[in-house]
Order: C-alpha cells, then structure tokens, then sequence
C-alpha cells in the first residue's frame, strides 16, 4: 500500500486511543478501530455528539497527540508530530489567536518563524487578509474584533503558510447562528478557491451538511468509531430547504435517534 | 461625571479624612506615642532641611529598584523554567514552599559573609524577598498558556525554542508583571531589614536609628515615606504597564482598585 | 499570696505590709551582660525574700529597657552612662545606683580588634571603624579618638547591630576596628589578619552601667527599691560561687549558650552604690556630650539621682553626697 | 505511575538534594556562618533536650496562629464592604495602597507604646502582617461575583443582606481563602520581627538572641524551624480547604505546586 | 387603559434605552422606542442579530436594569425592580447556577429566601426536579453535570418559585446542535404544562420559529427597535422539514438579509 499512497492523503487504520489517569488505574477508551481514508482536496466532516473523541481524532491526525494503537499516515509517512503540512483552526479564537499580535502579525507568524523576508511575509498576508475578508483590519488586536472576524483571522493565519491539509474543530460552534451561517459560506467559497483538503469536525448535522463532500458518523463513546459514511452527492452553494437536502437531514438525524 | 465623584476618585477626600482622623487621635495623646500630622511635618522639615530626608527616600529607593530589578532578572527565567519542566517543577516547588516562610531578616548573617557589610548584601537581600513571589507567579502564568496557542504555534513550524520566546513569554507578561508589582511591595517591606545592618543612610536605618533614640516623630515620617514611596511607585509601574505593555494585555490602576463611575 | 500593682496611693500601705508583694515590673538586657544579678536574684528568690513580685521582660540592648521605662512599660531600665546620658533628658527617670563598673580585670575583657595594617593610632587616620548602634561604644570611639588627637572626620563609621556583623565585616576587611567585650573576644581573636591592640581602658573610658527608675516609682515606693537593691546585693554576692548555675539560668531562660555566658561573666564586674566618682564620672560624660552638641534635653544631672533607697539598703556604698 | 515518578512527587528527592547540596556549601566555610546540616542538626538536639525548641515553636505559632485568626476576622468584613459599596471601596482603596508599603517591622515601637510589651503587640504586629493581603484579596473576590448570581438571587425575594449572606460570601470563599492562605506567609515572615523586642520566648526571640551571642547554628535551627512551620501549616490548610470547603470550589494542594503524572 | 390592563400581561410603550460610558461623555442609544405587548401564557420570542439590544430590554422587564424613557409594566403596575412574578432563565448556567449548593439546594433557595418549611421545599423542589427530568441527580453539584442537565437546573430553580413569567436569554447557545434540540423540546412540553408567559430570547432563527407563538425582530443597533411581529400558526411540535415552517424560514432570512 506504501506504494501507491498518494503524498496527501490520510490513512487512518485500525487505530485505537485510550487515556489514563494520572495514578494509570484509571483507563479511558475513547477511540475503537478507526478506519477513514480521506483523499486530497477533498472535504470531509466528521459528526458526532459531544465527547464521542472527534477532538481526539483530529488531534491525533495534527500530530498533538499520539495514539495508543493502530497506524496513522499522510501518504507513506507515518504521522508522530505536528507538521506544516497540516494546520488546525481551533474552536476558540481566543485560546489560540495571539492577543499581543495585531491581525497581520498573526497571519505572518508562521512565515517568520520560517524567515521569509518581511517584503514577501507582507504580500502573502495581505493576499490571505484579504481573501478572507479583513482588508482594512490588519493593525487591529484581536480584542477589538467580533468572534466572525476573529475565525476568519484563524483561518488566514493557516492558510498563508500553505498547509496541505486544513484540520478545523467546531470553528463555528461559537458563533451567533447569523454569522455561523455567513462563515459556513465563506469557508466553502475559500476552500474551491485553495483547493486544500478539509477535515471539519462538529456536531451540528445541518452543517455537516451544508459543508461536507463525504461525512463520517462517529458513535457514541466510550469506544467510538466512524460507524457510517454519507457520501453527499449534493452541488455547493447548498440550500437548507432543498428537499434532497431535507431528505438527508432527517436520515442523518434518524440514525441518531435509534 | 460630576465633580464630587472626581474628587472622591483622586483619593484627596481619603487624605483628608485620614489627616483629620490622625489629628483627632493624636491630640488626646502624648506626642511621643503619637505625633499628629503637625508633629510629624515638623519632623519632616527639621529632617529636609539640610537634604538629609530626600537622600535618605533616594538611597533607600535605589536600593529597592536595584534589588527588585535584579530579583525580577534572576526569577523570570527560573519561574518560566518552572513553568515549563514539569520534572524541574516537581523537584524545586516543596523547597520554594519551604523557603519562602522564611523572612528575608533571617538571613542578614549570611548574606552578609557572602557579601560583605556593603552595597551588595542589601541589595541581596530585597532581591530574595523579590524571589519567590516573581518565581511563583511566572511559574503559575507559564502553566496558564492555552495548549492551543503552543499547538498552532508549533504546527506552524515555531521550533520549543521559538515558542517559548514568541508564545510562553508575551502570554505570561501579565503574570510576571502582576508578580513584578507585588514583588515591589515586598521589597518595601524588605527595607528596613536591609538597612538594620551597617546603613548609614536610608529610610529604614532612618526608622530603626530613631526608634533607638526614642524619635517617634521621626519614625513617622519615616513610615510616610515608605508609604509614599510604595504609593507613588506602584501608581508609576501600573501607568508604565498600561502603556508599554497594553498589547500583552495590562491595564492601568492600582493592583487592587476602586472607582465610582 | 495575692498581689499588688504599686500604685501611687497605696504606696505607704504596700511599704508598711511586707506581706503584700509588691510588683515591680523589670526590664533587662540579654546581650553582653546580661544582667544575671538580675535573673539569679529571680530564680532564687532573693527579690520574694525581700517581699518583691519581680516581671522580668527582656530586651536585646539597654537602650530598648530605657525607652520600656519611658513609654512605662516597664518600672526599670538599665544604661551605660553614655546611653544613660543621653536619655536622661527625656520622660521621668531616676538613677538610683551603678550596676556595673569597668575594674582592671574587666577592662581586660573588652578589647579593640583591629586588621594587621593598624598598629599605633595614627593609623586610624582614613579606616572604618565598627561602631554598635545606640551604645557606649559611640563614646568610646569618640574618647579614644580625642585622646589620639584624631578628628572623627578623618575616619569613617561603619554602625552596625549585632556581633555577627562585625564579625563578618572585620574579617571581611569591610571594617577596620571595633570593640568588642565579653564572650565573642575568643572568637573574633580566631580571625585572620586581625588582632587585639589595645584593652578599653586605653581609650580612657570607665564604663559603667546604672539602674535607673521611674521617678514616681521611686518617690511612692522607696521601700520597694531598697529591697530590689538588696535582692539584687544578694544575687551579685551568688554568682560568683556559682558560675556554673548561672549559665545554667541563662540558658533555661533565654536559650544563651553557657560557654559564652560563663565568659561573659569573667568580664562583668557587678556591683551596687553610688559614689562621687560615680556623679563625677557622669557629669564628665554628660560635659562631653554638651560640648559635642549631642545633648538636645537640657537637665541637671544632681536632679535625676536619688539615692535615698540606695542608701536605706546598702548605706556603705552610697557616699555620694548630693 | 511508577515508583521513581511517587518518589518525585513526594518531595523527597528534593530534600535529599536540598541536604546534599546545603551539605557542600558549608565544607568549605566556617561553621560559624555556614553550618552544615549535621552542625545544625546537633544544635536542634541541644535546644530539643529540655523541650524548650518546642515550647519556642508551639509559642510562635501560637502568636502566629492567634494573629492570623484575629488579622482575618477583622479584614474579612472590611473586604466585603470595599466589595460591596463602591463609595467605601473609593474611600479607602488610596489609604490601603498607602499604607500596605509599610513594613510590619516599622510598627514594633509603635505597638510596643500603643499596646505594651507584652502578648498584645505581638499579635497585633501579626494582625497587621496578615491584614491588607486578606482585605485586597476578599474585595477582589466580592468584585468578581457574576452579575448572574446576584440578580438570580435577587429576582427569586432575596434581600440585600441575604445576597450578601448566601450568594457573595460563598462565592468570594475561594478568594478569602487564598488570601489567608499568602497571609500565613506573611504572619510567618513578621515573626521574627514581633519577637524582636521584649520577648522571652518563641523562634524569632531565639534566632534574634542567638544573633547577639553569634550561636549560628542555633540560628539555622530557628530558620529550619520557621520553614518547616509554614510549609506544615500550608499544606494543612491546603488540606483543610480542599477538604471542609471543597463546595465552594478550593481544591488541594499548595498554592504554587507541581506534580509529575 | 390601566383599568383594562390584564395582571400579568407586559406592556411597553415607547421604551428608549441609553448607556453612557464613565465620563457620560459617550452615549450609546441601544433602543429607541421600542413598543411591544406579550400577552397572558403568550410564547413570544426575540429575534435579532448580536449586539443589538434583546439582552437589555429582558433584562429591563426583569427589572435588573431601568429604562431611560417610556413606560414598561406588569398589568397595571410599572416595572421598577425584580420582582418573583418574572424570573430570568441566563445564558450560561455557570455564571447563574450556585456552584456551591447541590441541585436540590439550587432549585430551593428561592423557596429558601421566603422561609417555606423544608417539608414543603422538599415537596416542590422534587415536583420540577422531576418536570426537567433529573430526577436521581438532586445531589449532585452543578459542576457534576453537563451544560444541558445545567439548564434544566436553571429551569427547574425559576419555576419552583412559581414566577407569571419566564424570561430567557439564549438559554440554550451554549449547548451543542443535538442537546438543544432536545432542550427545545422539553421547554415546550413544560411550557405547555405551566402555562407560564415567556418571552425567549435567540439570534437564531431556527430556534425562534420551533418555539415561538409570536416573533418579534429587532432591528440592527444602534437605535434598535422591534421592527417586525410574525405570528407563527403552526401547532406544537413543530417540524424542521414541514413546508410551511420553511416557507417562514425563508421569509425571516430574507428579511435579514435586506
Ligand atoms: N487529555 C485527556 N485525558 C483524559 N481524557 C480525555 C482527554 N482528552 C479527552 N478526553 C476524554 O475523551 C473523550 C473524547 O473527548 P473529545 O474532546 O475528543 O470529544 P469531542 O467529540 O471533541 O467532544 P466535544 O464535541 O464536546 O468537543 C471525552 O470523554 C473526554 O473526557
Ligand atoms: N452596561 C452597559 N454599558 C454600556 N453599553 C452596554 C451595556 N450593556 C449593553 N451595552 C451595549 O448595548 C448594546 C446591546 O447589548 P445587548 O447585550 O442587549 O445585546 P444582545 O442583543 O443581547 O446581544 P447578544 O446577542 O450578543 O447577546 C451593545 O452594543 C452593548 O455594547
Ligand atoms: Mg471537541
Ligand atoms: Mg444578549
């Protein structure tokens, strides 16, 4: 298999995550035999309810964590750190954005840890600023944006050290259901445009449907795994009150309720 | 905002209030028990005449910089190493909750032995009453760092090096900064034990040589000194955090303070 | 027995019954000293044989008993004559006998350490000379340097609290001279570089210690100094046979180590009385102080002694003669 | 977890360091400064024999104890009301950041007049230590009730006083208690200098008289003494906390601490 | 009109609401002549985007905050403090829940404040308990449970003091997509149930029309008002995917989006 992996996709097989307690006697099985094979460009949404070990997942994929079992890779590489390759936009802005950076100190901190020359750092975060849709806010702080503006800078902060792969953990979740709405739009929009893939977590079945080319079901913890994957044959921009969308919906909501 | 809340607000009621409060007590009294606040000025002037009062606040008051500055110098480092070596963490926090019972005082003898009867032991000893307070805290804001910082900068490539330079440190800022202006207090407080021993001149040796003559008047004007010094200090270091360091997320006032709105 | 505070108005009835202990409240010194006449008269019951309830409270230095007495926290206080001198001025206070006097032998015991490039006065000439703060030393220093022709401003004072210090500094070079007496000479004999010059009776000054009371006291109670003083005849006349019990005392009470204290009673020349020399020595200090401009109280000196006590007690050694 | 990681975490290794490295220091230097753990060891044995090093230990913490209790009580209600009434908290915010620059130390004359030599002025020297820690801390706490809580509490018939009784005082709990807690240290700290003067007994009254009879190792006993007092009498209360109040949200542990999982 | 002012009907007239900073040199005007009636066992829900002024208008029937101009009452009765004829159901049940009583004690502290024997208490506090469905979790501590079984504690404290009126600012935006739906709901059964008056607050517009009888949106801020009452004749449960409750959902949207 080694042979034919392609350079960015992720293979996830049989793997198994288990925390233990500080004394070790404890022991919390949180993942069971995950398999998924995500390909690359592709959008991919991973639904499930609250603490079923999506974060986990996502974070095992990032490299932040290690799993106890089972193989985890991009192409042919197994993955045991975090790498430039893959970046993660977080739940919470504010946990994870630099508050003593202004908006494009933020955006260009990946470039200067790489030393790209400040000429060149300025174009790119200028073309990400603007691509995600804050041009004229490059000099404030994060304090002084609203939650929507603060994902978006999030997003342009991973997007200008041109990762492969794009990981986002209930980005939205915080959000006010109008702004949510504007944002889920503009992720789809962003993401035609880079032609990244995404793995998006959440727990909100409409926007796994709103979003995702193919989503994965995750079951209820201890011992989740992704029980079911919906392949969603549906054109983007997509409609809430299409009936092929409804008709998922309440399949995917059906398979909850059992 | 109408005047009266202004007035309240600069604390000059307060002042008034407690002069009048202190003249009150102090007039029943015997002015070497309790001088009032004509006592004390008197004794103010008696001591500012020849410059001797203000060089005493000065000498006394580059001996506390000098110490706090030196104390925060060496603290910082230790409190982010701390912070981020669980194993280094384990093995010094009993010994720093053990040590930092111990009051500065105890250690005149030896700091004097290591350091001589000068400059150098005082100044040692406001730096170890600095200490512990700056450690602990750098140590507790290092441990308050989201992990989601540290994770986003490190899969952006930052190496442990880099994160701690461009994430522990400006994230921990407050903290230290917070610890830095409780660690002033203490070294305030340091004072008069650093200036008991071989001083010639200094706010401290000023209070302990007048308590051996029996100059209650003189040790108030000391304490008014001390307060005014720490007073005047801590306003300053908060205006200066407000300003420089507003980006790292300090606000102005007082550690502890209130307004009416 | 029930007690007794020794308030003014009861004075002549407490005096009169010898029954009624009279409380008196005694503040002492622990440092070089240490005033054990004090604590043996205590612990063996001479001040109850004499119908005395003693309360001892004790103070690093005689300084702190004088300021006790002058915020009348205490009914006693003891001085050297220089600190003595210059607190008689302030509150009500009486000296109602010497304590101490500077004999050959204990003259003997306080010594002048100095470092190796000092060997005759001259050499004084720029030095640092450790002086303890608020002590007779500050005397000492001033005498012997008038007495060597040398002006104070050619040298440099290092104040410092406690032994270890200059200790510390001496050997440390921070310091160039100091005095020292009683129990710590051995030690600071161990220190490279340093040696005894001279003893305390070449700086021309006899130093002397007195007991000094609230004037008050003094007045109501006269009958109550007598008999401290004659307990305190009983304690001195004790000690000398039991050096060992007194170190004994001195450390169940104090936690002060029986080595230093038994030197320290070698040095000690305790003693009650009053004589002319006594006042003639005092007015000589206390013209030094004026001259100096020291002094700030203006007081005269044959107002603050009463030695009618003294002399109730122990009428042979009171021959001054107001 | 394994056996090295317990031993870690039970601050062992790092007294045996401590031990060893104390032990080094003081080869080469004169016992009379520096001593050695053995040195000072022996010196424990000689104080201990008559019992009177505990007497000395149970009077300090007595008077720490009796201060801390009292200093509390007393500063517990005035945090509430700064908390509580902004015009008060206005009042005396700049009075209290005034005075808390002013070291305990530089009141011992002072109290020794106003309250005499005995008990009184010692424990109210501690009082004094422990005072401005345990008011700044509460009025912070008052401070940062949720608005939530209070107007719950007030829309389901709660009147002020029983806001005050059931909702700001069991939510500011957590803050009172880290303020006594730092306040044991600073009562710990102003000992020394309460048994300065005119004491008979206690630790400070041992380390300071060893001080004038220069028995250095007796010093190190009161030192070891001192440390080993607040580091019991920390953890105790951390336990008594994290056991009796845990309702109100304190957990375990000593304020700053770190452990291996 | 106060002769036929119903009890515990809200009337607001012409309401304005005005915030001034420290200096009261900078005026903020959130509402400016708001006018609205809930009328007597009414579900009325808030609709408008963030910032716009709903929480401070709740909090000004609530009596927490006082207008600037107008007139705001309960029946006849003007609204000038809390009172326990209204209780405030808050957004985030960590900031209003006391951590530090179990839930039992939680839900009878306002039974606590007016001296009802402990018998009685017991009897009320296990009656809702048992309506919000927790019953076996009545002692345990608030920080025991998770944020859905959070709410039901809030619910259950405010309706064992029997208040006319329910006021509920975005109880359920904190709670994830599945947890809410759920919470939605129950509140309905319970309102059903009670017959109490309730005015909700959301900023999602879903939500609004699952539950509301009545909508009334709120205008953008500054100067924000109740711009728009929809009246939604649908019964009780409502249905995501039914025609006409997507047809509402359209309209609304729409709206916003002008
Ligand atoms: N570091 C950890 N130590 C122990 N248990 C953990 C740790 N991290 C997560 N868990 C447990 O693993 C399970 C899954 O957690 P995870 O955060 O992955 O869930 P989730 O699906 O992301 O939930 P949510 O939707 O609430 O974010 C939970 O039961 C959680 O308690
Ligand atoms: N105490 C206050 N002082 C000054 N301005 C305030 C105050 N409270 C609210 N505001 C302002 O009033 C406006 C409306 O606030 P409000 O909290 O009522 O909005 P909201 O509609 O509830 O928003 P959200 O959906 O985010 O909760 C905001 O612009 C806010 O900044
Ligand atoms: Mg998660
Ligand atoms: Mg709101």
């Amino acid at each position: 298999m080694a042979l034919l992996a392609k350079p960015k996709t992720i293979y996830i097989e049989n793997v198994n995550k288990t925390f233990s307690d500080t004394s070790g006697a404890n022991v919390h099985d949180v993942l069971r035999d995950v398999n998924l094979v995500v390909k690359e460009g592709e959008f991919f949404v991973l639904l499930g309810p609250s603490g079923c070990g999506k974060s986990t997942l996502l974070n095992m994929i990032a490299g932040f964590i290690s799993k106890t079992e089972g193989r985890l890779a991009l192409g042919d590489e197994d993955i045991d750190k975090p790498g430039s390759d893959r970046a993660m936009v977080f739940q919470s802005a504010d946990a994870s954005l630099f508050p003593w950076l202004t908006v494009r100190e933020n955006v260009e901190f990946g470039l200067r840890m790489k030393k790209v020359p400040k000429t060149e750092r300025n174009r790119i975060s200028d073309e990400f600023i603007r691509l995600v849709g804050l041009s004229g806010h490059e000099d404030k702080f994060p304090k002084a944006l609203s939650g929507g503006m603060k994902q978006r800078v999030q997003l342009a902060r991973v997007l200008a050290n041109d990762p492969a792969i794009l990981l986002m953990d209930e980005p939205f979740g915080a959000l006010d259901a109008m702004t949510r709405r504007t944002m889920q739009k503009e992720l789809i929009r962003i993401w035609r445009q880079t032609n990244k893939t995404v793995v998006f977590v959440t727990h909100d079945i409409q926007e796994a449907l709103l979003l995702g080319e193919r989503i994965g079901i995750m079951s209820i913890g201890p011992n989740s795994r992704i029980s079911d994957v919906y392949d969603v044959r549906l054109p983007y921009p997509r409609d809430v009150a299409d009936s092929r969308f409804l008709e998922l919906l309440q399949a995917i909501e059906n398979h909850f309720e059992e | 905002m109408t005047f009266y809340k202004k007035l309240l607000n600069s604390g000059v009621v307060t002042w008034i209030i407690v002069l009048i409060g202190w003249q009150l007590l102090s007039v029943g009294s015997n002015p070497d028990f309790l001088p009032g606040p004509v006592h004390t000025f008197r004794g103010m002037i008696e001591l500012s005449q020849d410059g001797s009062l203000f060089r005493y606040i000065g000498v006394s008051f580059a001996r506390v910089l000098a110490g706090w500055v030196l104390g925060c110098a060496a603290a910082i480092p230790v409190g982010l190493l701390m912070g981020r070596v669980t194993v280094i963490r384990t093995l010094t926090e009993p010994f720093i909750n053990f040590i930092r019972f111990i009051p500065p005082l105890a250690f005149i003898t030896l700091f004097l032995l290591w350091f001589g009867i000068g400059e150098t032991s005082k100044i040692v000893l406001i730096m170890y009453a600095t200490l512990f307070i700056v450690i602990l805290n750098t140590m507790t804001g290092v441990l308050s760092v989201e992990e989601d910082k540290v994770r986003s900068a490190r899969s952006m490539g930052a190496s442990e090096w880099k994160i701690l330079l461009h994430v522990i440190i400006p994230s921990t800022v407050p903290y230290i900064f917070t610890g830095m202006r409780l660690a002033m207090g203490t070294s305030f407080m340091a004072i008069i034990g650093a200036e008991m021993v071989a001083a010639n001149e200094g706010v401290g040796f000023m209070i302990w040589s007048s308590r051996l003559y029996f100059k209650t008047d003189w040790i108030f004007v000391g304490l008014f000194s001390l307060g005014v010094m720490g007073f005047v200090t801590d306003r300053l270091l908060g205006w200066f955090g407000s300003v420089a360091l507003s980006r790292y997320g300090i606000v102005g006032g007082a550690v502890f303070r209130g307004k009416l709105k | 027995a029930s007690t007794q505070t020794a308030a003014p108005g009861a004075a002549a009835e407490v005096s009169a019954n010898q029954q009624t202990p009279v409380k008196v409240r005694l503040a002492i010194d622990t440092a070089a000293g240490g005033s054990f006449q004090f604590r043996i008269a205590k612990d063996k019951g001479f001040f109850q044989k004499y119908g005395i309830e003693p309360e001892i409270s004790n103070f690093a230095y005689g300084i702190d008993t004088v300021n006790a007495l002058l915020i009348s926290k205490a009914d006693t206080a003891l001085a050297a004559d220089y600190a003595l001198i210059n607190s008689l001025g302030k509150g009500n206070m009486t000296v109602v006998s010497a304590l101490t006097r500077t004999n050959e032998k204990s003259a003997a015991k306080t010594l002048l350490f100095v470092r190796d490039n000092i060997n005759k006065p001259e050499d004084f000439k720029g030095k640092k000379l450790g002086v303890a703060k608020g002590t007779v030393y500050e005397y000492v220093w001033a005498k012997y340097l008038e007495k060597n022709h040398i002006d104070e401003k050619e040298v440099k004072y290092v104040p410092y609290s406690t032994p270890d210090e200059a200790f510390v500094s001496l050997q440390k070079g921070d310091m160039d001279a100091v005095w020292i007496g009683g129990a710590l000479i051995d030690k600071f004999k161990t220190i490279k570089g340093v040696k005894s010059l001279i003893d305390v009776s070449g700086s021309g000054v006899n130093i002397s210690s007195y007991l000094l009371l609230d004037s008050s006291f003094v007045k109501n109670n006269p009958d109550a100094v007598s008999s401290v003083l004659k307990a305190l005849d009983e304690g001195i006349r004790y000690i000398p046979d039991h050096k060992e019990e007194t170190a004994e005392v001195a450390f169940k009470e104090l936690k002060l180590p029986k080595d230093r204290v038994l030197e320290d009673l070698q040095s000690t020349n305790y003693t009650l009385g009053f004589t002319q020399e006594d006042f003639d020595h005092l007015q000589d200090v206390k013209q030094w102080v004026e001259n100096k401009g020291i002094l700030k109280d203006k007081y005269e000196l044959k107002d603050k002694i009463n030695i009618d006590p003294l002399k109730k007690a122990l009428p042979e050694t009171a021959t001054y003669k107001p």
